[in-house]
């Protein structure tokens, strides 16, 4: 090859590749106390800072501190860090069960459950989701059935998506929880158009989006961005930074500043959080939730926090990540933080924890015994073959019919 | 019964639908306070307001996105698409969401979205205001596709598809917005009074999506097609004294098969023809299906009048739009046989 | 119609409407002292504010003020003036035109002179230009030969685009002018690649791309602004802001806030400038070629300004916008400006305004009849017929070929 | 002569052809350090560099865009979507600005682009990781269309595709990554070792694009196809002991007409094979021209083997996949007249 050219681009790079030390030191943390909560309909022009900066509540040690403190019930509290143990148990038999061959495809959330189930408390059973295929803690806290969510990973005769989606593609309309898209980002700007016919109607329940750090340079969070500010749009934005889209490090999306930056472009609050950190989580959610039923709009959330697994059961991450990134990670493990700090209040014990652990492994265990024998993707039973043809339109039309007809013979 | 443009046909079906339905809503660029570009909302946001009748920002993905939560929500949005040529932006959102939603959901949700769109050439609009993109469409599992030829149809196909829970891909031929366009541009223009198709009714009523019409009984050759090509077609005929019977589709999908079939069973040959390119355009689709179904008494192989496999060329734009000669000689080759 | 609903929706509305009295006092103009100059390498998160002011150099008696001066020599500024008053004659001569029915169609940018001038005498000839239809400005100062561009325009026998485009879409490969496409914003992610390959090839070419405030709005802006940010590309991204996009005010697009502030969220220099000031906005281009050319990257620019007439020959504005709206403009008509500059500095008088115009006018029409000769949209003659199969492909295959013997039985 | 997956074909096609023109460079979502989620781009960057093989941010518009840009400065940029299914976001600027600016331009700009899409289902990747767009695409004037079958075809017409200076949407059928797949998902998966077409030389060399391939001569039908469906269909054929003429077309647009005449001249029957769903795809412009050219002696109609008229579901993965029984079945229908 010919070298003739001396390339001047600059290519983002990640801070660390297999066979680097990973060193987070180079971020700089704040602590609870720095960040500043402002009045929920305060104007955006007068909170900039938050997009920068970091909201947390718990400090170093775990104690809630500062502004944003949501100040919730320990009943409240324990039921959290229910639903995060609950998430990552499930997550973990999902994913050995896909390495079993039961499923066909699986994606964990882990490090990752402060987020969903944090949010989800936060927001009302009537307010709509609008999530990805990591935000499986949202159904956890809504209660759907683990029966049920078993059954639509394994395509079986009591997947209510009728053996059409890929694991972890739920839907549950019931629980108002929408369709997850196989096509990213998607959902975003359609939340948006789901809140604008929330204000249009008059009532009071908002949507909540979520997308990957990754996926947010699609076209539809500009939508998303554009048509909430237009309109003002009850619509929480919220964005997960959690460091990695499959191979590719966040900073090839970031443009170099924060995520919740870009909030601010539409003068929207626009708030930064420690993803890891329930009690921040909360707090935020609560607030923008209140900014939007109360005619302020949509606000855009960048919960910040770290992929602890591979991407998918597809990838190896000892391909293009360096070992213990996320033993690294200075935000810790949310459910830990969660757990000490209710440790530190004498509000649980480890010995709970581990009942708790025991119970809820034993729980999915039974569920997932339950869920195989309504059948599995590889034997059946599945829905009946027909159906295949049902739900492309509301009815069935003639060339349809004719396919289907031959299809049977 | 009045006399009515198709521009004042649609009118008349949106303001009607909404008249009747609170849920049905109009959004699109300059829609609002202008009326459209084409005039088609004129008056609506007046009467309706501007939460109803939605001027939106420049941008057709987000325009189909919001109409998708919008109908999530139980809406009947109505989305216009500037011209068809700038549907392309909002293509991810029609074909992977808005086409795929009941579906993938297993029938839990969908979003009975109307996206409108004026197509085709013959405005000296060159190519990026000319094109006919029905075709794609098409092949898109889970839309329907319809284009209407005349403002009485077009009334009845959009109230109809306002209030269907499908999702519609509702294209509107522009160059017959005012006046039937019978193919030759030096023709003095003339205006839908006194074609028989421009009388249409004040009130509420519908035409169901799915049934081809029957413009011109014949015997000799079936002639296919739709949208503004169905008039170019039916002078074309007159003028070249073949008997020929010619069917207006106006429901591309789900098709008008037997209609077809019943004609074919009576000429044993076939025209088809479309303002679209040719390779993979939809007349394809209808040949496929037609050999299938009639080979056994086809007496002469189908020929296709499209517009060629180019951009719609501005200064050439007479050549490219597939004419009366072109329809006049595809006809005479099926018959030499 | 039943009104059960109580809409909560927020819609933007235009400032003015027919029937309203234009009064724009509420716009607050910033000096020209007011507006810092960092050097042109500074970090973008030392001069956010100047997303936020305006750029301006003349202040309100048309003298140059500030840190912003750009210093030209009386010559340029003559020549800028020149530029300036002959897009405005070829452009009436145009529409003129179109209004008789020689052009099918045709868009003037009244009002909006001075950026496409500005910008390009800024930029350097080997600097790639992706314009709308709206900079003819930018061909003027490249000295694009007036009967090509009128033959484009014709769609004649002697239009480089061989037939195929609408007037004011122009093309012009030899004078780094690309293709104006039909569809809005496209070329302005486009203009990142160029600039990506100028900078992978080691040369120094820039990119400067345009698009509308209306048209911002399209995922290709958004896309610009990341990959522009990602990989460091040498290009200028420009959004004239001239209000309106067809009916539509500018703020069904700017979310509330200034166009300038979107490149906030990729951590571009973002600046904000009256695009009515010929000194301020040929400043700002060069600051922004500057660093683009040094290794700095991109720069997001809003060119503040005011479309003077319809959008196009196919509206009529009495229709969505009141009477006089230009009249009331506070930034003035950038023409007028720019020779009362040169008039109080004695450069220039209104005489030798007359004689430029005259001349110009004079130009304008011979060149007009000479391209008429050379065919007009109606009668032609235009390129060989059978040309129409061409440059789909870069060599015709054998379907097109057959076709076009179809075309010529 | 070395056995190559198509996996490694394609990645040696791309490396001999950044090997010899440094104008050449690869993008795509996680193409560049982690060499691509299958593979197709392993070690290049190493070799070749962050600059010359980029990773992308998510955004297929973005991406196309700036191969449109790269292209129209000089280079040959090859664009890589992740999965076919994921090129709509970028359709516009596919449509509208790729395919059409030569055009537009008189001939001034062009952008060499190759954009490159793993497509096509029986991998279990639901909806939205199985799809077969490329009948789309071939109503896209301007664009050229290719799907190879296998390993040496995939580098010839993959270095062709670089080297050509119109717009290529290439698209690899993933089910043959790793080898040859017969239709029946309970045997066990085969290598391309062993299969002559997995012989594949480690030089440069091309293959016209245009050109189809008879895979097995045969006199009693004609059969169609591309991609993974040639090698299902070959199966098909051998268990149905029916003498078919197997072609494998690799090039969609331009179409090579003439071999497929030929063939039909000899076997006046025919059988059109594609994964991608029934109506308006690929197949049925196939029909549509082929009545037009071999009408006089065809002696059966053309019948049509396709993915139903719906997404593609994860459970009925092998319903919906139009296998080798649906096959001989068409194969058999067509004799029986
Ligand atoms: C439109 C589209 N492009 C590409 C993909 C392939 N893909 C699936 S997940 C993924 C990475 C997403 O990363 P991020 O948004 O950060 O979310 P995370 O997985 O980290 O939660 C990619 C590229 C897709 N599903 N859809
Ligand atoms: C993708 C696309 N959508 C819609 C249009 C129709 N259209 C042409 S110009 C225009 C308004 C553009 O306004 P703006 O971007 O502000 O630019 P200006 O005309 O004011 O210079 C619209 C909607 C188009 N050409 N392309
Ligand atoms: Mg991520
Ligand atoms: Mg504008």
């Amino acid at each position: 090859m010919t070298d003739q050219y001396q390339s001047k681009l600059v290519i983002p790079e990640a801070p660390f590749r297999p066979g680097d030390k990973p060193d987070y030191s180079f971020m700089s943390l704040p602590s609870p106390n720095e960040s500043i909560k402002p009045d929920c309909m305060a104007d955006p022009a007068e909170m900039k800072d938050l997009a920068y900066g970091m909201v947390r509540v718990l400090d170093d040690d775990q104690h809630a501190q500062g502004a944003w403190d949501p100040q919730l019930s320990i009943e409240k509290l324990q039921a959290a860090l229910e639903y995060m143990v609950k998430t990552r148990i499930y997550d973990d038999r999902m994913f050995r069960m896909q390495r079993q061959g039961k499923l066909s495809f699986y994606i964990k959330c882990l490090g990752e459950e402060a987020i969903a189930v944090g949010q989800a408390m936060a927001l009302q059973f009537g307010d709509m989701l609008f999530s990805t295929y990591r935000q499986q803690g949202l159904l956890f806290v809504r209660d759907r059935g683990l029966v049920d969510m078993m059954c639509s990973c394994l395509s079986n005769s009591k997947d209510n998506q009728k053996g059409r989606q890929l694991p972890t593609l739920y839907s549950w309309k019931e629980g108002n929880y929408f369709s997850v898209s196989g096509n990213l980002a998607t959902q975003f700007s359609q939340a948006v158009g789901w809140a604008m016919a929330s204000a249009y109607k008059g009532e009071d329940h908002i949507a909540s989006a979520w997308v990957g750090e990754g996926s947010s340079a699609e076209a539809d969070v500009y939508h998303a961005l554009l048509f909430s500010a237009a309109y003002r749009a009850p619509v929480l934005l919220n964005v997960v930074n959690n460091q990695w889209a499959i191979s590719t490090p966040q900073n090839m999306a970031s443009g170099g500043t924060t995520f919740a930056a870009r909030g601010l472009g539409f003068n929207l609050p626009s708030i930064r959080v420690d993803g890891n950190d329930l009690l921040a989580v909360y707090a935020v959610t609560e607030w923008a939730a209140k900014r939007a039923r109360s005619g302020g709009g949509p606000t855009f959330i960048e919960l910040f926090t770290y992929r602890a697994e591979a991407h998918s059961s597809s990838d190896d991450p000892n391909a293009y990540r360096a070992k213990d990134e996320w033993q690294s990670w200075p935000l810790g493990d949310p459910v830990e933080r969660l757990k000490i700090h209710l440790i530190e209040r004498q509000q649980w014990s480890e010995e709970q924890q581990e009942e708790l652990e025991a119970n809820l492994t034993k729980k999915i265990s039974q569920a997932w015994k339950e869920a195989e024998s309504f059948g599995t993707l590889e034997d059946g039973p599945h829905w009946p073959l027909e159906s295949m043809f049902d739900d492309v339109f509301k009815d069935i039309p003639p060339h349809l019919r004719r396919q289907r007809r031959k299809l049977e013979m | 019964m009045a006399t009515m443009s198709m521009v004042q046909a649609i009118n008349s079906a949106l303001d009607i639908t909404m008249e009747r339905d609170q849920n049905v809503l109009c959004l699109g660029e300059d829609v609002g306070y202008f009326g459209g570009v084409f005039r088609c909302t004129a008056g609506l946001q007046e009467k309706y307001g501007q939460h109803r009748v939605l001027d939106t920002p420049i941008a057709e993905a987000g325009i189909i996105a919001a109409a998708i939560g919008m109908g999530v929500n139980g809406l009947r949005p109505v989305a216009e698409i500037q011209f068809a040529d700038y549907i392309y932006p909002a293509f991810d959102q029609i074909v992977s969401e808005l086409a795929r939603l009941r579906y993938r959901s297993g029938g839990e949700f969908f979003a009975p979205v109307t996206v409108r769109a004026p197509c085709g050439g013959g405005i000296r609009g060159g190519q990026t205001h000319s094109q006919s993109p029905e075709g794609i469409f098409t092949h898109v599992c889970g839309l329907k596709v319809i284009m209407p030829s005349n403002p009485y149809d077009a009334k009845g196909l959009l109230i109809s598809s306002i209030e269907d829970d499908d999702p519609i891909i509702f294209f509107e031929p522009k160059r017959c917005y005012n006046g039937p366009f019978y193919g030759d541009p030096h023709q003095q223009a003339v205006s839908w009074a006194g074609h028989p198709k421009g009388e249409v009714p004040e009130v509420y009523y519908t035409i169901p999506i799915g049934e081809a019409a029957i413009v011109r009984p014949g015997s000799e050759v079936t002639v296919l097609t739709y949208g503004t090509m169905v008039h170019v077609a039916e002078a074309a005929i007159e003028k070249s004294g073949i008997d020929a019977e010619l069917i207006d589709l106006r429901t591309l999908l789900p098709l008008d098969i037997d209609a077809i079939v019943e004609s074919l069973q009576k000429t044993h040959r076939c025209v088809v023809i479309h303002e679209a390119t040719r390779t993979s355009g939809y007349g394809a689709e209808l040949i496929a299906d037609i050999q299938e179904e009639c080979f056994w008494f086809l007496e002469a192989p189908i020929v296709r009048v499209t517009g060629w496999d180019t951009p719609y060329p501005h200064a050439f734009e007479w050549h490219y739009f597939p004419g009366q000669e072109r329809i006049i000689e595809a006809m005479k080759s099926t018959l030499e046989t």
